[in-house]
């Protein structure tokens, strides 16, 4: 359930790491000519892909798998702003910086055995274009008008306005084999065999799908990379329960799981810094944070002068009141004093998390800790501030009341994530010791985030959101965005418009740092979120996979460089290849 | 008997129909989106509103239930899933054979069970015997399934690392012999089909007691004995056979119940059927995937009911002899 | 009273009716005076004692935050017991009502409302179940309504089979030779006369749908917070089976043991009140 | 016959049933109960139907109390056609026939108490003047007021018979349709009954239809005889004519059987 659930979090497509991953054991080291290919992979993970297909699948396992079968054009790094060759050998930006020429590798094939070209890369952009298709990373080509094969092994990328992200965009996404998808039709896409049946140019391929059971991904012999991949083949195995999957994991039948419970992954450490056992553990910065988020304006006026309005009314912003509660400023900073985000921690992940408190992503090369205005956890200065806004016990029920009304409200969650929901009960006692009546709502996802935030018929909500890899913040805060569901608390600031235009289209990092700085300070001391913290990954991997590199981007980086001793060889690496 | 089955057969038709249908308009009505699940915060609404397109989630309500029966009726298509893309015919039919595998073999082993323990205890009735045995169909007809699976799964699958708790292979499964295959099949089964059947074993154990009771205290037993027929034949020949009877109806409605039964026990012990199926379809608004799984569900349903009135007629000598007349 | 009196010590003969009515009269009893009865503040959190074991001060244990869970199975006894029996009573009305009318008007309403019947019981329950209660924030009241609302036609079948023999009895016949209205005739000629049934098939209905709402709010799908059933409390003890394993064994053994009670309690009332055994009725 | 003098007329009355059969999937067939049949009641007499069971005769007092419709035919009471009146005019007419059935444990709601079940049969708001009726009505049938707060299945066999005679008398009808008032009974109760009916009958000058098997029964309360074999009239006769001379070959052999001749 908590999988599924999990394809409701919206996130922006991104990564990163840190490599601090919690081992102190020492281990054995290899040099290069101790490798030796051959072996398995079993990972264990709770979803079934949506499909193979890079163009139609939106979840994680999805994309885990893609990754895996698929290249792109150039793969970011661990910094997060520099790439590494892949179909592409180099690239050159034109002079006027709105072009881009790629050129390609001419000794790369596809997975059924034709040759891969400028044909496929020409193809696979005007699909990310296909307002039809409603590809899910499209904002990364909006900034670009055309990609034109000049020969079979060069493509120059045309772009409308100069940016510091060119290179991003232009890279992003999987390329596609042109001479099998070119027949169908775009409508027919997700629904095509296709994504059962994926043919892409990276190390594995996919030979075997039991639904709802397993994939078996197989070396690719043709791939270009000399002498990879190293192993034979990797295993997903599809075990929807994560208390089921983890046992599976201690039992030995699970080489790679991520996601391990806080409290079972502490646990796991300790024994391996022990000595005690040879499943690794990775912890390290993840991809999703968790807020909560202040509706800024009367949800019941929204309703009546939407209604009476209608979206297109260029007066509407005007005609918006602010909430009762959550308008006051002083009230948001009070609240975001009187929640204890370590106890938080401390509780929902077994302290795997690091508390956030402005809006940029600790993974990105923007942040900077000392940008944000920090809100520390103080019951009496909480207090204070409820004070000066008017909000008094009167009536000596340890509720804040003012004018006859009482501080009462409701903060919603989806339904289906137990750590959103646990968040909320800590949350409603500590917010009851200021005097806050706080009531935790848990909404089905469809409900929530199709018609709650849309028609912003709600006081608060905690929710979490996954980060992209590209600095952006249009969606959440923007005053373009007031209207779509993302911006759901209605913030709007010109400062902070100003701040992001500049931010965006400043090449100069060191610049364009000082924008998102202001930004964090904007959001921070502003508060239209609370921001609770941000989540480690908890990832374990068989220690006799040797060559492994997880970082913030993830645990799927070098799969293809992964290997195994034979002194080390398990049952699972006799796996008869098939 | 012809007029008889095709009667039915167009009101089971009927039943169908107006049961799938008005499970379409439950669901459509209900709130939620499933274009949802595809936003991303960088999402243009041109982009959300060609995937609703693309859906046909854009059509008046009655359009849209007009497609969707035209297209079930005239092409056996249930449309594809939201979720993959699949056709939803596809998913359903992956995921049923597990379900049907499971539902069955539960059926057998609760039906096997629950007979043996009713007629044992209908031959000593009022024994300590038959208390201890009516007691105990009390408690596996009183515990719930998830629990059971629970506490199962913790001892056998977890504690004592005896039997798999999840999946319905291993995944060593491909380069086992044939019977080897069979047996991880087995040994990935044991567990869910206990679940199912130790729970169901006490419906059909407490009706075949009762029913066996009545039947032992009925004239032609009583004169069979006066007459010195061995007990054996009295039991299986006159009893048995009077005392099953009935069960043959309450089969067939049983049937929805062990449907939903195996719901539960598919998630608690991650197997590949139609459990998984429908918890994801229905948290994930994948209308495609429940009209078709639900209506499997009535066809199932419909089935049982149709097996056990033929069932009964079969069984019963004096329907028979009506059919013939 | 004096009836009731007289049923409550038939079924204190028999030993099923003794446990029956003994846990069901325990646990109204638990839920009734949850206030009075429980240790602690049922959301009082105590993140000091978080998830431990059941000790002198905590029976049963505490959950993740350090709530008792006695408490909290107290209380959520008020929930699971309330919806048990707010759907039953929901499922008995409407099915009787539909069975009284269509037994005793006979002809062509009977046909179409039994039809209406067989076509819901066709109903795979269960997955209606998942879709409607997955639909909104399901409170209690939702639960209770839709499990209410997809159980009543067993009740409607049973009914309106009694109701059919009952109207042939001598004493309608009697009654409506008497000019008295088919209204007054079908409230107190044959209601009262299928009320033993009724009584038999609600009893039994009550721990159907404890255990029915267990197993959604098991699978998430049931009340949410801050409402707490017992399906709900078992769901919070699925994080960590093992390491928290008081929170599940608690909270099944509230629903086993109440499950138990109403149907022991239900076979004792059936043997009392069987309308076969007509002289045996108070 | 005037029509004071007639109080029941029955033309032409056909009855059938349509049998499901003891087939599970076969079609219906149609049995036929009664075949125009015709016959008058008069005023104050006691009219008896003898017959052997299944013979149509309770289908005739089904039929007039409304609880069977026939093919064909009317039966007219007081000189109106019961089927044709309106519904309020009907349920007047027809607290005017009162049944009393031969099973007094199916006949009587083992939900009320004696009291309640009279009560039921009085039609007045007056409370007070219930009680009242109720008592003298449990007196008239030898009942006393101890029984008034009992349970049908508190009563003997012979209280329970008494109590459904005073239930029928409760709306002071003209016509009492008595199906084998006295069959389901032993010998002794029997006869108590039968002397009540004897002397209800002469106390309030109500009309008997007597339906019976038990000649016995007929020869003490009939003054009219008809008999019925297979939904057909075979014979009727005046009581003293039908036990010494009668003219059908089958009520000569019902008489045999009998042993009373």
């Amino acid at each position: 359930m908590v999988r599924v659930l999990f394809i409701f979090l919206f996130l922006f497509i991104s990564c990163d790491k840190n490599d601090n991953s919690s081992s102190q054991r020492v281990e054995k080291t290899y040099s290069e000519e101790d490798i030796v290919n051959g072996g398995n992979l079993i990972i264990g993970t709770t979803g079934e892909p949506d499909g193979l297909n890079p163009l139609t699948a939106h979840t994680k396992n999805a994309k885990d798998a893609i990754s895996l079968i698929y290249r792109r054009l150039a793969d970011l790094n661990e910094d997060l702003t520099t790439f590494s060759p892949q179909l592409a050998k180099s690239w050159e930006f034109s002079k006027d910086s709105l072009s881009i020429l790629f050129n390609l590798r001419t000794d790369v094939k596809w997975h059924d055995g034709e040759v891969f070209n400028s044909e496929d890369v020409v193809f696979t952009f005007n699909l990310h274009k296909n307002d039809l298709l409603g590809w899910e990373g499209y904002s990364f080509k909006e900034n670009i008008q055309s990609a034109v094969a000049r020969n079979d092994s060069t493509v120059i990328f045309y772009f409308s306005e100069k940016s510091p992200t060119l290179l991003m965009d232009a890279v992003e996404g999987y390329i596609i084999p042109e001479h099998l998808l070119s027949k169908i039709p775009v409508e027919e896409m997700e629904s095509s065999t296709y994504s059962r049946n994926p043919i892409g140019t990276g190390p594995f391929r996919l030979s075997e799908w039991k639904s709802q059971q397993s994939l078996t991904l197989s070396k690719f012999s043709g791939y270009y990379e000399e002498g990879k991949p190293r192993l034979d083949a990797i295993v997903i195995q599809i075990i929807p329960d994560n208390i089921n999957l983890y046992r599976q994991v201690l039992g030995g039948d699970i080489d790679f799981m991520e996601n391990v419970p806080p409290g079972d992954f502490n646990k796991l450490s300790k024994q391996w810094n022990e000595g005690n056992s040879n499943i690794k553990p990775y912890n390290f910065l993840g991809r999703g944070y968790e807020f909560i988020g202040w509706n800024l304006i009367d949800p019941e006026n929204y309703s009546q002068v939407m209604e009476a309005a209608g979206d297109n009314d260029p007066n509407l912003e005007e005609l918006l009141k602010p909430h009762k509660l959550f308008g006051s400023w002083k009230v948001r900073a009070a609240l975001t004093m009187a929640i204890d985000r370590n106890t938080i921690i401390d509780v929902v992940t077994n302290g795997l998390a690091i508390p956030m408190h402005g809006p940029i992503p600790l993974i990105m090369w923007a942040y900077d800790p000392n940008a944000n205005s920090i809100w520390e956890y103080d019951v009496e200065g909480a207090k204070e501030f409820l004070g000066d806004a008017g909000w008094k016990d009167t009536d000596g029920d340890g509720i804040l009341d003012k004018d006859g009304t009482i501080f009462s409200f409701e903060m919603v969650t989806n339904a289906g994530n137990e750590e959103r929901k646990q968040a909320l009960t800590i949350i409603q006692q500590q917010l009851l010791e200021v005097g806050i009546e706080m009531t935790p709502r848990v909404f089905e996802p469809a409900l929530l985030f199709g018609r709650m935030l849309p028609s912003r018929n709600l006081d608060a909500a905690l929710l979490g959101w996954s980060v992209g890899l590209k600095m952006e913040l249009t969606p959440l805060f923007h005053s373009s965005s007031i209207f779509i569901p993302f911006n759901f608390v209605s913030y709007r600031s010109q400062e902070f418009d100003d701040l992001e235009n500049a931010a965006k289209r400043e090449t100069r990092q060191a610049i364009a740092q000082k924008h998102w700085n202001g930004i964090a300070k904007l959001l921070s001391w502003e508060l239209p979120y609370s921001w609770l913290y941000y989540k480690t990954e908890t990832t374990v991997i068989h220690s006799r996979f040797k060559g492994v590199k997880v970082d913030k981007r993830g645990a799927f980086i070098n799969m293809e460089e992964w290997w195994i001793p034979f002194e080390e060889r398990s049952d699972h690496d006799m796996l008869a290849e098939n | 008997m012809l007029a008889y089955s095709i009667r039915r057969l167009i009101t089971a038709l009927l039943t169908l129909f107006l049961g799938v249908s008005l499970t379409f308009f439950v669901i459509r009505l209900a709130p939620g989106d499933p274009t949802d699940r595809f936003l991303t915060p960088s999402m243009s609404p041109k982009v959300k509103a060609a995937i609703t397109e693309k859906l046909g989630l854009n059509e008046p309500l009655p359009i849209q239930y007009m497609t969707w029966v035209k297209n079930v009726i005239i092409d056996f298509d249930f449309g594809d899933s939201f979720a993959n893309g699949r056709k939803a015919s596809t998913v359903i039919m992956d995921a049923l054979p597990y379900t049907l595998l499971l539902s069955t073999l539960s059926l057998l082993f609760g039906l096997l069970l629950g007979t043996v323990s009713g007629v044992y205890s209908a031959l000593r009735v009022g024994t300590p015997v038959d208390r201890a045995i009516t007691s105990i169909l009390m408690f596996f007809y009183s515990v719930p399934s998830f629990w059971l699976g629970l506490i199962l799964l913790g001892i056998f699958s977890i504690e004592l690392n005896w039997l798999p708790g999840s999946q319905i292979t291993s995944i060593f499964h491909e380069r086992l012999s044939f019977f080897g295959k069979i047996g991880d099949y087995a040994a990935h089964l044991i567990l869910p089909v206990l679940t199912l059947g130790l729970t169901t074993a006490p419906v059909y154990g407490r009706f075949v007691r009762s029913s066996m009771v009545e039947v032992l205290n009925s004239d032609f037993i009583v004169s069979a004995r006066a007459r010195g027929l061995s007990e054996r034949k009295i039991v299986f020949n006159y009893g048995l056979r009077n005392a099953l009877l009935p069960l043959i109806s309450i089969l067939g409605t049983s049937f929805p119940a062990l449907f939903s039964g195996a719901v539960i026990v598919e998630v608690i012990y991650s197997l590949p059927g139609m459990g998984r199926v429908m918890v994801d379809a229905a948290l994930g608004r994948d209308y495609p995937i429940i009209m078709a799984a639900s209506a499997v569900a009535f066809v199932a349903v419909i089935i049982g009911n149709f097996l056990a009135d033929i069932g009964y007629a079969v069984a019963d000598p004096r329907v028979r002899l009506g059919d013939s007349s | 009273m004096n009836a009731f009196k007289n049923l409550i010590s038939q079924l204190w003969k028999s030993p099923s009716g003794r446990i029956g009515l003994i846990l069901v009269a325990l646990f109204s009893l638990l839920a009734l005076g949850a206030p009075l009865l429980s240790p602690y503040d049922p959301i009082k959190q105590n993140l000091l004692l978080k998830s431990s074991p059941p000790s002198i001060s905590h029976l049963f244990g505490t959950d993740l935050f350090g709530r008792d869970i006695l408490s909290r199975l107290l209380y959520g006894a008020r929930v699971s017991m309330g919806i048990g029996l707010g759907s039953a009573f929901l499922a008995v009305f409407l099915g009787s009502a539909v069975g009284l009318s269509a037994g005793f008007l006979r002809g062509g309403i009977d046909t179409f409302l039994m039809r209406i019947v067989d076509l819901l019981l066709g109903f795979p329950k269960f997955f209606i179940l998942l879709l409607v209660v997955g639909l909104g924030s399901p409170s209690i009241w939702l639960t209770a309504t839709v499990l209410g609302a997809l159980s009543w036609m067993e009740i409607a079948r049973v009914v309106r089979g009694e109701v059919v023999l009952i109207r042939e009895m001598n004493y309608v016949k009697a009654a409506t030779a008497l000019g008295l209205s088919p209204m007054n005739i079908a409230m107190r000629y044959v209601l009262p006369n299928v009320s033993g049934s009724i009584i038999v098939s609600a009893t039994l209905l009550v721990g159907t749908m404890i255990l029915v709402e267990a197993s959604l709010s098991y699978l998430g799908f049931g009340v949410q917070p801050p409402d707490a059933s017992w399906g709900t409390i078992m769901n919070q003890g699925r994080i960590d089976p093992l390491g928290t394993w008081w929170i599940s064994a608690s909270a099944g053994s509230a629903i086993f043991l109440s499950l138990i009670g109403f149907n022991l309690l239900g076979d004792s009332l059936r043997d009392v009140l069987d309308p076969r055994t007509e002289n045996s009725q108070s | 016959m005037d029509n004071k003098e007639l109080i029941l007329r029955i033309k032409e009355l056909s009855i059938s049933y349509r049998s499901s059969g003891s087939s599970f999937w076969g079609s219906k067939e149609e049995i036929v109960a009664v075949n125009d049949v015709s016959l008058t009641v008069r005023r104050g007499k006691t009219f008896a139907i003898v017959g052997e069971s299944g013979s149509g005769k309770t289908s005739i007092a089904m039929s007039i109390l409304g609880f069977v419709k026939p093919v064909s035919g009317t039966v007219e009471f007081n000189g109106m056609n019961l089927f044709s009146l309106e519904a309020d005019k009907r349920r007047k007419t027809m607290r005017l026939i009162q049944p009393v059935f031969q099973d007094a444990n199916s006949a009587l709601n083992p939900r009320m108490t004696v009291e309640t079940s009279l009560a039921d049969s009085i039609d007045t708001p007056d409370q007070l003047q219930k009680r009242e009726q109720t008592n003298s009505l449990l007196r008239s049938v030898g009942l006393s007021s101890d029984h008034m707060g009992k349970y049908p299945h508190q009563l003997s066999g012979g209280q329970k018979q008494r109590l459904c005679i005073a239930r029928a008398l409760a709306p002071e009808p003209e016509l009492l349709i008595l199906d084998e008032p006295v069959s389901a009974q032993d010998l002794s109760i029997q006869a108590q009954i039968l002397s009540l009916l004897l002397e209800i009958k002469k106390a309030k000058n109500i009309t008997y239809l007597l339906i019976s098997h038990d000649l016995n029964v007929v020869r003490i309360l009939a003054d009219r005889v008809a008999v019925m074999r297979s939904g057909i009239l075979v014979e009727e006769a005046s009581c003293e004519k039908f036990f010494s001379d009668p003219t059908h070959p089958y009520s000569q052999e019902l008489l045999e059987n009998s042993g009373i001749k």
